[in-house]
């Protein structure tokens, strides 16, 4: 018997293939590294995440690797969500990490390691590569959120999202098996083709189930109540700038594998999913909301924020038409920009051992770091859906999609959702620009990769949010 | 000229941009804010100038905007007679505005102005949007410099305040912004032009449910009755800038929206819920007449009599008629002078004494003659005395609800005439009149030359709306027509059409009103019997369209 | 001369620029009192002209449109700024610029030395305005802005001392009862417009248009609610039933300003309105029968509690107020010339009145700042034997007197006796023609014997201030009695312009002028009015001279009752009032009316604010948009001891949801 | 006969065993272990579908999963080692820090 | 019949050690009782025709997994659970895994094998060998897939190492 091999196409793993050897070159290089100049090899890992950039194969739609991938524009386009997600965290890092007192060089090879796991996430057109790019990424995150592993809640944190992750994974992983077993493959083209052709899998409950325990399986990992109840501990344990990582990233990973396979594979249960997909948009959007009103530490706050973002996204995944989709697709990208700006702040006004993160404790930031407030200011707002910002426009193409689709009353629930957020993005503005300072500041230090990490994801935020074409025209083709 | 719309709209933009980048220099911040919203103004005034007294929209623009996916949204502006006062009106208010706290604002100056500076953008973006979502975006962006003046420049209990009015305003409009995405998706594929929705004929029951949204964000913003509880908070809490423009324009908004879009979009749900918008406006002028007779603090006795008098606009808006419509648009212009100038006139007293308590003053009118005299005139405009502004407005209003099916109500809401002199006037007499007995109230000082300035607009703009309001109603009259015509047109046309067989249309509530008064007997206008003099019926006239 | 009646109320206005704008820098008194009554007087001047060129011309051209600019246009609404003479806007711009003079003219003397004199100028000259423009307007809003602008006026000048909280409070009430009584006005005008309007097609307010069309309105129905509505701003302006109360409060104000609002012009507006207005009354015997009533009862009430007032201008502030309801019995029986005929009488004997009271409360007041007294200028119980040291005064004050009472040959006895007989013998009110007259009757001899009361107090007698200030009492200047002479020379034969037929056939039939030339006026009210007349009017000259006699009678009655109790035998007043204490406190008390609106309107009105206020705005309106508020952050600190920090509670969670997801897809 | 449903009960059971104990076990490497009891549940079911398919997917899969198991054995364990450092404990009921 | 036999007693030693490894109070009473029933699981693989994932569930499971998770217990020197805290969550917690088999078994028992067969008969599989079958897809079809488990591998070392290391 010979081993024939397959058709390759490296091509279509040339991002993550890059990200690879970058990242396995800096565990070397990190050998040689002082601990006080790690920050050099954040430099190294941006140029290795602008590489994988451009290594990107724009445009092209190409299957390699016998179907276990799919280089096309929706890869594409989380793949930039992920480099930039990536490289804004990066950008925050060396700072926060010093200040804690962590500063180790692995850091930044596990979170290149991370964003290779998202971007197979991404193209994986195979349950399996699915499920090794999950873990990719999960593995990392666990390391990245104990990674400060002298502060108790960073264990914790770590620890806890290591034991929910596993028991989710199960769930999964029995999700997969059962679609297997319905359908003899894991190639979600297939899957499609044989529920289409043979009435008996899609009628099977064994295929039903599959679905189902697959959708609790990703709703962990984009944290969709009722399987969220991770985030807030695990986002507020996290060191911050993993925090902003964790709640940008995987959670858009997260969304490109459920699409990529609910979309392509699953068609046939368009009519079950999406009815649980609207029951999870409306707990998770009001779980997330509500709970967040009361919180006073402002990393749990966004946790809970990102929970109802969740929810949000998961508003125009019930709708699944071309608005919806690429409003999610939009949103995600737009989420990133708006959510690690929030967190590159909080990571600068945090004191070490995570202190000063309340949301008392940006008293009076307007007065004295007037720049600084202004931004957290856009980002939040943005976060709240009011125009200008990107956050705006995102949510109008989800909530304006479920409209299309006749889900009238999840758009309004969603809207009602997000007006019941504003109180409490508002509440931290409050605190930065109605209360008299009671501290100054001094320790806030803007270094130029914050500035730059900080001036991008305002760019991300309006200029989306004011000239929105090429991103939404990108986001509409690349619908999976 | 082909651009003076946006010229217009973003003039104070770049002030914005100009203040960023400026030192922390109060006075040259100041002058800068105050030197743009005078330019604006200026600019403005143009547009009164080559306004064409025509019902169509001018100073058009239309540059496509945002192209993706199912939608399309255009940069699409342009005024017509309605709009075009309510574009003035925010231009004159502001510089009075910026003015209005020059000293009272010592800390964050540049913040402040930057605010205010953006509240204008946000105000005339959307008085000029033909786009639904473009105004949806201007109408958003107003929130936000609003929220940051009242909570951050505001007073003791800011923060509650600013809050509520935020997320108060939010609730209404985010339920708009459903009612939008649904009427685009019945329209079809296109763009979110307002002239094209129009003609979507939406069935009644759609039609209830998508006024409904629409009415719930501009009855918020109006405010009417139930829905007006964050008004008296976010005006005693908002700095005098913030309350004047608040009173003088934002409320605007609400109504602007029925005007513009709530009636004309929706027809049919527009006569079936006229009883009981009209009940609610009614409700509201007496009700808030009453609570404002009893206030304590000067400036929460203004802001209830903000309710009443918009309680006034929308019976005039739902009367439906020349008359009434007329009377409403000029009744929003007049309250924004009236009641702007009351806020300031409150602010005045506000900066030299640090109380609004009525009961702190008495008697202020031997100490303050100048700020008496003004006073009193705009108490008597707000009063609505003939010759001033408030007259014409109101009883236009009054005139157009009493022609229409609105009678009843009209005849309820005159009795907010009464009630108007009563809290207006036991308020002017208990601060004004009576013994100067408080030691601190007899070393006040009398207005300087700034705040006269300031007035000064004001007052002139009082007597001249009060004497010769003619140009602002010729000018508004042919878009008022068109209005009508499109509201009636639509009303009437899917019960005589009953296209699709199944279309069996829930006949509005009401008998096919009457508006219009004459629109019945309207077919002879040439009576014989009509006397030399009597106006013709305008060309445009809805009588002589419904044919 | 026509042409230029927009000057008329031009001068005023101008007058009341300058001295409005500029009167605090002038300062000098002379000029600003010069500007003030030049600006009335050239009005008067030019009203002259205008008098004289309407007499010149044949009755059937004396009506003319002046149509200013288009003031208010929209749709099929059209309200121009424009002017109306005919002869009865003329009367009443002879009458009112003419008093208005003189009344300024007092009033330099009057007002010497006040602060803020040119204030007083000033509004004296926007009210003069207002007051033209009432009179003059063409059409009912032009009306209505000379309705409201002397309301507003009434409101400055009444609150012309407006440290004095009372002085407040009574301007503060004048405007609402007459805002009141504009509501009235505004839904009767928007009334008769719709009703026009819809039916007839002529969308007008124009009272000539109106009249032209008038023929369109029905008897009764809209017509009666359209002309009760009407009737309702008529009691307010003009101090009836019910909206009378202002009135006496309306003392507070300087003299001149009570001779000028509540004397001669701004209580007649309501006269003349219905006068205006008579073609469309006319329509509505109801209304008609509601006038009368209202203004008999008015004219008996009024007068009532006037003979209890001890304070000399709330005397005649009452008879004002029933003076007035003398006139809209006049209106209310159809006797429309009669009405206006009165009302010129009234202006010129009340304004004589009150200013001869200003006189001598000038006088009083000087005299007992000069004695350093406390004691009340304008109380009575303080006066006593003026004539001796004020005799112009007293000669004018008794003339009009006099004529108040209606003693033969003084004008007021000309017009009283004109209401009285068509009172009684008008033919549309029945059974209630008698009941009328008598009641006219007795408030007749209440006015001689409260009149007198006044004067016998005033000027007969000892004098019952300290004898200090005895001493400082002296006749006013020049300035101010000039105006008392005119005006009392006035009170006098004014009345001979208007003799009854009854006296006129006795010297050779001399017609009674003042009808003959308001005929044209009131020419189409008369006629509807015989369409519904019972009989005709029975004209019995032997009856009519009963009545006349009687009434001469009825006075003579009522003076020499005030000549017993306050000149002969001075203390059956003391004596009267323990004998009956109830009726004299009720009287005294001006019948608790005041108290009584209090209770029914006021309070509740006070009470109902505060509650819906504290009660329902902020504690249920507001207290629901919180509790929501309250309710979601309630939601919010509860949900979140959902997250309990364990993990197996999390996976509980996980494992629970999933259960119930597959238990229902499974299972459903 | 034997039947791929006898496998498939027996992993659900076992599956279910797994999952209770997560949910009642307070210590967290019992907790871990558990978890790796779900996994082979899921692995039984896989290699039973491989077989009655007639294809090899399924098998490699469990291969896969087995790889992962390890790999979060390993991280798992050293998280564990890391907080016990700190708190003396792996007791679950310990790592409460955060909450509300 | 000697099949089901068999397979009954292989499975309900699984079954029983498996509750054992959630019963039990001490740690390594569990990680046994879990060896145990990976060996079981080893047994069902073989009857499954899987003989190579039945050496590699013993190797890398039974082995090297459990060796770790032993090690670790040892490491941290722990002992009997002190008490059962929580018995209403083992209450709520049995209820949920009883409804949890009840939704199993209960579709489990109602599905059909509908999925598209290969050709990997138990035939081909003796012919060829178990494990030549499997190390030909793992580096044909599924070459991918092996990649990434080193990546995966990669990070669970570093990882391990960044956190458990003593010093760094």
């Amino acid at each position: 018997m010979e081993l024939a091999l397959p058709q390759m196409n490296f091509l279509t793993i040339m991002p993550e293939t890059v990200l690879s050897v970058v990242a396995m070159a800096l565990l070397l290089v990190n050998v040689l590294v002082k601990s006080e100049e790690k920050a050099y090899l954040g430099y190294l890992s941006l140029a290795g995440l602008v590489g994988a950039l451009f290594a990107v194969p724009w445009g092209q739609k190409i299957s390699g690797y016998e179907q276990m991938v799919l280089q096309d524009n929706f890869s594409s386009f989380f793949t930039v969500i992920f480099i930039l997600c990536a490289a804004l965290t990066i950008l925050i890092c060396d700072g926060y990490f010093k200040k804690e007192g962590c500063n180790h060089g692995e850091l930044y090879p596990l979170i290149l390691f991370a964003t290779v796991g998202m971007m197979f996430m991404a193209k994986a057109t195979d349950l399996m590569t699915v499920f090794l790019g999950l873990e990719v990424l999960s593995v990392a995150l666990y390391i990245l959120a104990g990674f400060n592993r002298d502060n108790v809640k960073s264990n914790e944190a770590g620890l806890k999202y290591f034991l929910l992750g596993a028991f989710s994974t199960g769930f999964l992983l029995y999700g997969m098996a059962l679609i297997y077993g319905a359908t003899g493959t894991t190639k979600i083209a297939k899957i499609a083709a044989m529920a289409a052709q043979n009435g008996a899998v899609s009628g099977n409950m064994m295929f039903l189930v599959g679905m189902l325990l697959m959708a609790t399986g990703f709703s962990f990992k984009i944290a969709a109540a009722p399987f969220h109840m991770w985030t807030p501990d695990v986002y507020e344990g996290a060191p911050t700038p993993i925090t902003a990582f964790m709640s940008a990233g995987p959670k858009a990973a997260g969304f490109a594998a459920f699409l990529r396979v609910f979309l392509i594979a699953l068609p046939s249960l368009t009519v079950q999913w999406s009815d649980l997909l609207w029951i999870l948009a409306v707990l998770t959007m009001t779980t997330g909301n509500i709970i967040a009103l009361s919180q006073d530490n402002i990393k749990r706050m966004l946790a809970y924020s990102s929970i109802a973002h969740a929810g949000y996204a998961l508003v125009g995944f019930t709708a699944h038409n071309a608005s919806g989709v690429s409003g999610i697709l939009f949103y995600l990208l737009s989420y990133t920009f708006m959510n690690i700006g929030a967190f590159a702040i909080i990571t600068i006004i945090g004191k070490k051992g995570e202190a000063n993160n309340n949301v008392q404790d940006y008293a009076g930031l307007g007065t004295k770091r007037p720049v600084l407030a202004l931004c957290l200011a856009i980002f939040l707002f943005s976060l709240a859906g009011i125009p200008p910002t990107a956050g705006f426009i995102g949510k109008f193409y989800l909530f304006a999609g479920a409209v299309q689709e006749g889900y009238i009353w999840l758009a309004i629930i969603g809207v009602l959702n997000s007006a019941a957020s504003v109180y409490y993005y508002l509440r931290v503005m409050v605190f930065m620009y109605m209360k008299n300072p009671e501290e100054d500041f001094s320790w806030v230090k803007l270094t130029p990769a914050v500035m730059l990490c900080i001036l991008i994801a305002v760019a991300g935020v309006l200029i989306p949010g004011i000239i929105p074409n090429t991103v939404l025209n990108l986001a509409a083709i690349s619908l999976p | 000229m082909d651009y003076i719309l946006s010229l217009i709209t973003f003039i104070p933009l770049a002030g914005v941009l100009l203040l960023l980048v400026m030192p922390r220099n109060n006075a040259m911040l100041r002058g800068v804010a105050l030197g743009t919203s005078l330019v604006t103004f200026i600019a403005s005034i143009s547009l009164i100038c080559e306004f064409k007294t025509i019902a169509d929209y001018q100073f058009v623009e239309n540059i496509p905007w945002i192209q993706a996916g199912s939608f399309q949204m255009n940069y699409h502006v342009g005024i017509d007679g309605i709009s075009l006062w309510l574009v003035i009106l925010t231009t004159f208010i502001m510089p009075i505005a910026i003015l209005s706290t020059w000293t009272a604002v010592e800390e964050k100056v540049k913040e402040y102005m930057i605010c205010l500076l953006l509240l204008q953008v946000g105000m005339l973006g959307a008085f000029i949007s033909l786009d639904l979502f473009l105004f949806y975006i201007f109408w958003e962006l107003m929130l936000i410099p609003m929220y940051f003046i009242i909570g951050i420049w505001g007073g003791k209990n800011r923060v509650y305040a600013a809050v509520k009015f935020f997320i108060y305003t939010m609730v209404g409009s985010l339920l708009m912004l459903i009612a939008i995405m649904y009427v685009y998706f019945k329209a079809g594929a296109g763009d979110f032009d307002i002239t094209r929705f129009y003609s979507v004929g939406l069935d009644p029951a759609t039609q209830t449910w998508l006024f409904l949204a629409f009415a719930l964000a501009f009855a918020i913003k109006v405010p009417m009755f139930p829905l007006h509880t964050w008004l008296p908070d976010a005006h005693t809490e908002a700095p005098t800038a913030g309350s004047v423009i608040l009173a003088a324009v934002l409320l605007k908004m609400g109504t602007y929206g029925f005007i513009r879009f709530a009636m004309p979009l929706f027809p049919d749900a527009t006569a079936r819920f006229t009883p009981l918008i009209a009940t609610l406006a009614v409700i509201g002028i007496v009700y808030a007449s009453l609570v404002a007779m009893m206030q304590e603090d000067v400036k929460k006795l203004v802001a209830y009599s903000s309710v009443a008098h918009l309680g006034f606009v929308v019976i005039g808006l739902f009367a439906l008629n020349q008359q009434g419509i007329a009377g409403g648009m000029l009744q929003m212009i007049n309250h924004g002078v009236s009641t702007g100038a009351l806020f300031l006139i409150v602010g005045f007293i506000y900066e030299r004494r640090h109380t609004r308590l009525i009961s702190d003053f008495g008697g202020l009118s031997k100490q303050m003659p100048i700020f008496a005299t003004i006073f009193m005139i705009v108490t008597f405009s707000s009063i609505g005395l003939p010759g001033t502004n408030g007259f014409v407005g109101e009883f236009l209003v009054l005139l157009g609800g009493f022609e229409s099916t609105l009678r009843p109500w009209t005849i309820i809401a005159s009795s907010g005439v009464i009630l108007s002199a009563v809290y207006m006037l036991w308020m002017f007499q208990r601060v004004m009149f009576g013994e100067l007995s408080n030691p601190k109230n007899q070393v006040l000082k009398d207005l300087n030359a700034r705040e006269i300035v300031i007035m000064a607009p004001l007052v002139v703009m009082i007597f001249v709306m009060g004497i010769y309001p003619t140009p602002f109603i010729d000018k508004m009259n042919p878009s008022i027509d068109k209005l009508i015509a499109q509201t009636k047109r639509n009303q009437v046309a899917p019960v005589a059409a009953p296209a699709g067989g199944s279309a069996v249309p829930v006949a509005p509530a009401m008998p096919s009103p009457p508006l219009g008064g004459h629109a019945a007997t309207g077919g002879d206008a040439s009576h014989s019997d009509m006397p030399a003099g009597h106006p013709a019926l305008p060309p445009g006239h809805p009588a002589g369209e419904a044919k | 001369m026509f042409d230029n009646v927009w000057l008329i109320p031009l001068f005023p206005l101008i007058g009341f620029l300058i001295n409005g704008l500029l009167g605090k820098k002038i300062k000098n008194e002379a000029v600003i009192g010069g500007i003030g009554t030049l600006a009335i007087f050239g009005s008067f001047l030019v009203s002259c002209g205008i008098l004289l060129e309407m007499i010149s011309r044949a009755p059937e051209n004396r009506v003319f449109e002046k149509v200013v600019f288009t003031w208010i246009h929209s749709g099929n609404f059209k309200a121009d700024m424009a002017f109306l003479l005919d002869p009865l806007s003329c009367i009443m711009i002879m009458v009112v610029t003419g008093v208005g003079s003189l009344i300024h003219l007092y009033s330099i003397g009057y007002m010497h030395g006040e602060e803020g004199f040119y204030r007083f100028f000033a509004y004296l000259n926007l009210f003069c305005m207002s007051m033209l423009l009432l009179v003059l307007g063409s059409n009912m809003l032009v009306m209505f802005i000379g309705w409201e602008g002397v309301g507003l006026c009434s409101y400055l000048l009444i609150g012309y001392y407006f440290h004095k909280k009372s002085a407040g409070d009574a301007a503060k009430k004048a405007f609402v009862m007459n805002r009141v009584g504009d509501f009235g006005f505004l839904v009767g005008l928007f009334t008769l417009y719709w009703w026009l309007g819809e039916n007839a097609n002529v969308w007008t307010i124009n009272f000539m248009e109106i009249k032209k069309a008038s023929h369109f309105l029905p008897y009764g129905g809209v017509v009666t609610v359209a002309t009760l509505c009407f009737f309702v701003g008529a009691t307010g302006k003009s101090a009836q039933i019910p909206l009378f109360t202002w009135l006496p409060d309306a003392m507070e104000g300087p003299t001149p300003v009570s001779a000028l609002i509540h004397a001669a012009t701004m209580v007649t507006a309501g006269v003349y309105m219905i006068g205006r207005m008579s073609f469309v009354f006319i329509k509505s015997p109801d209304t008609m029968m509601v006038i009368a009533v209202v203004g008999a009862a008015t004219a008996i009430f009024a007068a009532t509690i006037g003979t209890a007032q001890n304070d000399i201008k709330r005397v005649l502030a009452y008879s004002t107020v029933s003076q007035l309801g003398f006139m809209f019995l006049a209106m209310g029986t159809g006797a429309f010339a009669a009405g206006i005929f009165h009302l010129m009488t009234h202006a010129f004997f009340k304004a004589c009145l009150f200013l001869g009271s200003g006189s001598v409360i000038h006088a009083m007041h000087y005299a007992l700042h000069h004695a350093h007294s406390h004691d009340d200028a304008q109380d009575m119980r303080n006066m006593g034997g003026l004539r001796k040291s004020m005799p112009i005064t007293f000669i004018t004050f008794l003339v009009s007197t006099i004529a108040i009472a209606g003693i033969p040959g003084f004008s007021g006895f000309f017009s009283k006796d004109e209401i009285l007989w068509q009172a009684f013998s008008n033919p549309y009110h029945g059974g209630l023609n008698i009941i009328l007259w008598g009641i006219g009757a007795i408030a007749a001899c209440f006015t001689a014997f409260y009149m007198f009361r006044l004067v016998f107090m005033t000027f007969y007698g000892d004098c019952r201030i300290s004898a200090k200030a005895k001493g400082h009492l002296h006749e006013s200047p020049l300035v101010i009695t000039i105006p008392l002479m005119v005006l009392g020379f006035l009170a006098a034969v004014g009345g001979y312009i208007g003799l009854p037929k009854l006296i006129g056939e006795l010297f050779g039939g001399i017609p009674n002028y003042f009808e003959l030339w308001l005929e044209p006026v009131f020419e189409m009210a008369q006629e509807y009015g015989h369409q519904y007349a019972q009989s005709g009017g029975h004209h019995n000259p032997a009856l009519e001279w009963g009545l006349m006699g009687g009434s001469v009678l009825i006075a003579l009655v009522g003076i020499s009752i005030a000549f017993t109790m306050y000149v002969k035998n001075t203390d059956l007043p003391g004596k009267f009032t323990s004998t009956f204490p109830a009726l004299h406190r009720a009287v005294y008390n001006k019948w608790y009316i005041d108290e009584l609106y209090d209770f029914l309107f006021v309070n509740p009105c006070k009470a109902l604010g505060n509650f819906l206020w504290k009660g329902f705005d902020v504690l249920i309106v507001d207290g629901m948009v919180n509790g929501v508020a309250a309710v979601v952050k309630g939601w919010s600190s509860a949900f979140r001891y959902s997250e309990t920090g364990y993990v197996h509670n999390y996976a509980f969670v996980m494992a629970a949801g999933t259960v119930t997801i597959l238990g229902y897809y499974i299972f459903r | 006969m034997l039947s791929l449903h006898h496998y498939l009960i027996l992993s659900g059971i076992l599956f279910s065993i797994g999952a209770l104990g997560v949910l009642i076990r307070r210590n967290a490497i019992v907790i871990f272990m558990c978890v790796e009891l779900m996994l082979n549940a899921v692995n039984l079911t896989f290699i039973a579908f491989s077989r009655y398919l007639g294809n090899i997917d399924g098998q490699i899969f469990v291969f896969f999963v087995m790889t992962v198991a390890a790999a979060e054995a390993a991280v798992g364990l050293a998280l564990m080692i890391a907080f016990y450092k700190n708190r003396e404990s792996i007791d679950v009921e310990d790592i409460n820090l955060m909450k509300l | 019949m000697p099949e089901i036999l068999f397979f009954s007693l292989v499975a309900g030693v699984a079954i029983i050690s498996s509750i054992l490894v959630v019963a039990m109070r001490n740690p390594i009473n569990c990680a046994l009782s879990l060896i145990m029933t990976f060996f079981c699981m080893a047994t069902l693989y073989v009857m499954l025709d899987a003989p190579f994932m039945a050496a590699t569930q013993v190797i890398v499971y039974a082995g090297a997994i459990m060796v770790l998770i032993v090690f670790v217990i040892m490491l941290l020197n722990m002992r009997t659970e002190t008490s059962k805290n929580y018995v209403h969550g083992v209450l709520v917690s049995c209820i949920v895994a009883v409804l949890t088999l009840f939704v199993i078994s209960g579709f489990l028992a109602k599905s059909p094998l509908t999925g598209a067969t290969g050709n990997m008969t138990p035939e081909l599989i003796t012919k060829v060998g178990h494990t030549e079958l499997i190390g030909q897809a793992m580096f044909t079809k599924f070459l991918l897939p092996f990649e990434v488990t080193s990546i995966l591998l990669l990070v669970a070392i570093v990882g391990s190492v960044i956190l458990a290391k003593r010093k760094l």
